[in-house]
C-alpha cells in the first residue's frame, strides 16, 4: 500500500469531515488553491471495493457507505417480550367472545383496559379490528387474526377449552398460586374488580424486557 | 522585596477592573497585584509560591508567608472588600511563622514544620491539577482538532418486540377472568320436603280417628311411603310443616295443642265439633 | 493492496455510518454476532497514516480527522464549548481522582465549587454522577464519561497526561481532611463565597461557543 500523500491525505480528512458533498472547487478553495483532482481521483481507486466508497454526484464528492453494505445501516432487532397478565387476559377475551368492543372487554374484566393493552395486541399481530358494532357511539371490535391461531397451534378457535374444560382442569379453583400472590397484595396487577375500575391498567408492560442492547 | 505605602495608581485602576483579563506587566521586584481573579486563597498562595521561580516542593513556606501576608495588606491599604477566608488564612500564616520562628517548649501536634509541609503539599497538588487541565484542555480534541465523519448516514436500528405468550397462559387467563367475574348467584339445592298442603292434609286425618293426646312426632310419616323417610333432612321438613299444620288447624279451631315443658313434647288432640 | 474481507467491509461502513462511536460488543451484536476485533484491529492499521483515522477510546471505536490536519479543518469549524478555568480544574481533577465528591474537588481547590461547576460539565458529557460514597452524609461522587475519553482523546486513563508521575509523587493520593480544616483555618465551610469580591466560580458559563478565527 502507497502512503497517500498529504495534499490526499487533506481531501480526505475535509470530504470526511464535511457536512455536506463538495465540488473540486470548493475543496480547492478549502486547501490552498490546491489542484485536488488527482487527488480524489486516487482516493477514488482506494476507497473501490472497500466497506466505504468515494463517489461523485454531479460535480460534488461524498463518502457512502458501500451500496451492497446499505442493508447494515438499517436493522431490525427482534425483542422477546413477554406479554402482561393484563394483555393476556384481554386476548382470552377477545379469543373467546370475539367480536368485541373494548367497553364489553372492560365489562368481563371488571377493570378499564387500556389502550395500550390492545395496541400490544395488535402489534404481535394477534388482534385486529374487524369493523364498528351497529349501536350508539358505534365503538370499534376486535376480534383474533389468523396469527393468533398460529401462533397458539389452534385449527380454530372452536379448540379453545370451555369453561367446563377449564373447570376440569382445575383452571377455575378459587385458590391458585396466583391468587394467592394477589391476596398477599404481591402483585400490582389489576386484580381487584369493579371497586379499582378507575384504574387504568397501564401496566401492559412487559415482564422482563431488556431495553438495553 | 519592597513595598510602596502609597498605592500605585497603575494598579488600582487594574483592582478597579475587576474582571480584566491577566494583565501582562510582569514587575516582579514588587509585589505585583495580579486581578485575574483568584479562586480562594489557596489560588493566591499557589501564584505566589510560584513566583519564587522554584520548583514547589522547594519554595521557602515564610517567604511565602510573608508574600501573602503582605498582599493582604496592601489590599487592605486599598480598602479593597476581601472575603473573610482570605482574612483567615492570613491569620493562619501568621501563626504558622510564628510558630516556625518561636524556639518551642513543647512539641504541638502537628509540628509546625508538619503544617509547613502539608501546605506545600497542597500546592503541589493544586499545581498540578491546574497543569494538568492546561494539558487536557491542550490535547487533540473531537470537534476542535480532530473531526468526526461530517454526515454519517446513521444506523437505523427498529426494533420489532416479539410478543410471547404461551397457550396455557392464555386460557388460564380466561379462567381467571371467569373466576373474577362470575356472579354470585347462590343455587338452592333441590331437596326433598314435605310441603305444607301435604301436612296439613295428613295431621288433619290422623287428628279426625285419634281420640286423645298425640305427640306431634307420630304424625310423621314412615318407610310405608315410596318415599325414603329415613333421610334426615326430609324428617326435620316434616316436621317443620306438621308443626305449621298444626298451629293452622289451632287457629281454625280443629285442634288444641299442649305441651307441658319448654322443648317438651308437643301434644295435639282433636276440638270436637 | 489487499481487498478487504466482508466482515472488515461490514465494520468499516458501519463505524461509517454510525453516528456515535461503538463498542466493538455493539457492532458485534449489529453485524449477526461476528468476532469484529481482527477486523477493527485490520482497519486500525490501513487507515494509520491516512487523512482519517480509526481510534479506539476507552471500550468505543471510530473514525476521525488525523489530528495533524487540524490546521486545516479548524477554520470554519465552530469552536468547541470554551470552559472557565473552575471548569476545566474541576474537570482534571474528577479525570485524574476519579470518583470523587464535590467536598474532595473543593479540597484540592481550596475554594467552594458552584454546583453549576459540575453541572456543565455533567451537560458537556464528560462527568456523571457515579453513586454515592459510603461516609457520613453519603456524599454523590463523580467520575468521567466514557464520552470524555472520545472528545480529549484518550485511550484510556490511563492516557492522562502525566498521571503515573502525579501518581507516584503522592499527588493524585485521597485528600487529607484534616489538613484542609487546619490549613483553612478550623472551619469546614472552607470559604464564604458572599462577601468574596475575587471572583466567584459561579461564571463558569460557556463562554462563547465560538471563539472564530
Amino acid at each position: 500500500m502507497t502512503a497517500p500523500d498529504n495534499l490526499e491525505r487533506a481531501v480526505e480528512a475535509t470530504l470526511f469531515a464535511s457536512e455536506k458533498p463538495m465540488t473540486a472547487e470548493q475543496l480547492s478553495a478549502h486547501l490552498q488553491g490546491a489542484d485536488v483532482r488527482e487527488a480524489l481521483e486516487s482516493l477514488r481507486r482506494h476507497y473501490e471495493g472497500r466497506g466505504v466508497q468515494l463517489v461523485q454526484r454531479g460535480r460534488t464528492w461524498h463518502f457512502e457507505t458501500a451500496p451492497d453494505l446499505a442493508h447494515l445501516l438499517r436493522r431490525d432487532r427482534e425483542q422477546v417480550r413477554r406479554l402482561s397478565r393484563a394483555a393476556t387476559e384481554v386476548l382470552a377475551i377477545v379469543a373467546y367472545h370475539e367480536p368485541v368492543s373494548r367497553a364489553e372487554i372492560e365489562a368481563i374484566r371488571g377493570v378499564q383496559t387500556a389502550k395500550g393493552t390492545l395496541d400490544v395486541l395488535m402489534e404481535a399481530g394477534w388482534v385486529r379490528i374487524v369493523g364498528r358494532r351497529e349501536v350508539p357511539g358505534r365503538p370499534v371490535i376486535y376480534a383474533t387474526t389468523p396469527n393468533f391461531l398460529v401462533h397458539f397451534g389452534l385449527a380454530s378457535r372452536k379448540e379453545l377449552p370451555g369453561i367446563d374444560e377449564l373447570r376440569a382442569a382445575g383452571l377455575l379453583d378459587p385458590v391458585d398460586d396466583e391468587m394467592v400472590v394477589a391476596a398477599l397484595g404481591g402483585d400490582d396487577d389489576d386484580d381487584e374488580p369493579s371497586v379499582t375500575s378507575i384504574r387504568d391498567d397501564d401496566d401492559v408492560g412487559l415482564a422482563g424486557t431488556d431495553e438495553s442492547a | 522585596m519592597t513595598m510602596d505605602a502609597v498605592p500605585d495608581p497603575e494598579a488600582v485602576s487594574i483592582f478597579e477592573d475587576w474582571d480584566a483579563p491577566l494583565a501582562a506587566s510582569g514587575d516582579d521586584t514588587a509585589l505585583y497585584l495580579e486581578v485575574d481573579g483568584w479562586e480562594g486563597p489557596l489560588d493566591l498562595l499557589l501564584d505566589l509560591a510560584r513566583r519564587q521561580k522554584v520548583d514547589l516542593r522547594q519554595i521557602s513556606i515564610l517567604q511565602l508567608v510573608d508574600q501573602y501576608i503582605v498582599y493582604i495588606e496592601r489590599a487592605e491599604a486599598l480598602r479593597l472588600e476581601l472575603a473573610a477566608d482570605y482574612l483567615v488564612m492570613a491569620a493562619w500564616l501568621t501563626y504558622l511563622k510564628s510558630a516556625l520562628l518561636l524556639p518551642r517548649e513543647e512539641q504541638d501536634d502537628p509540628s509546625p514544620e508538619e503544617l509547613a509541609l502539608r501546605l506545600q503539599l497542597r500546592l503541589q497538588r493544586l499545581g498540578a491539577m491546574r497543569e494538568a487541565a492546561a494539558r487536557l484542555m491542550g490535547r487533540d480534541r473531537l470537534g476542535r482538532d480532530v473531526f468526526a465523519r461530517g454526515a454519517p448516514e446513521g444506523l437505523r436500528i427498529d426494533r420489532r418486540n416479539a410478543w410471547q405468550c404461551e397457550w396455557f397462559d392464555l386460557v388460564r387467563a380466561y379462567g381467571q377472568v371467569q373466576l373474577r367475574s362470575q356472579p354470585a348467584v347462590h343455587m338452592v339445592r333441590e331437596r326433598m320436603v314435605m310441603t305444607l298442603e301435604s301436612a296439613l292434609a295428613r295431621v288433619s286425618a290422623m287428628l279426625g280417628v285419634a281420640l286423645d293426646w298425640i305427640e306431634l312426632r307420630d304424625f310423621l310419616p314412615t318407610d310405608r311411603d315410596s318415599v325414603d323417610w329415613s333421610d334426615p333432612r326430609l324428617r326435620r321438613s316434616a316436621l317443620a310443616s306438621s308443626f305449621v299444620a298444626t298451629l293452622e288447624l289451632a287457629r281454625i279451631g280443629k285442634a288444641q295443642l299442649a305441651q307441658e315443658v319448654t322443648f317438651g313434647p308437643l301434644r295435639v288432640k282433636a276440638v270436637k265439633a
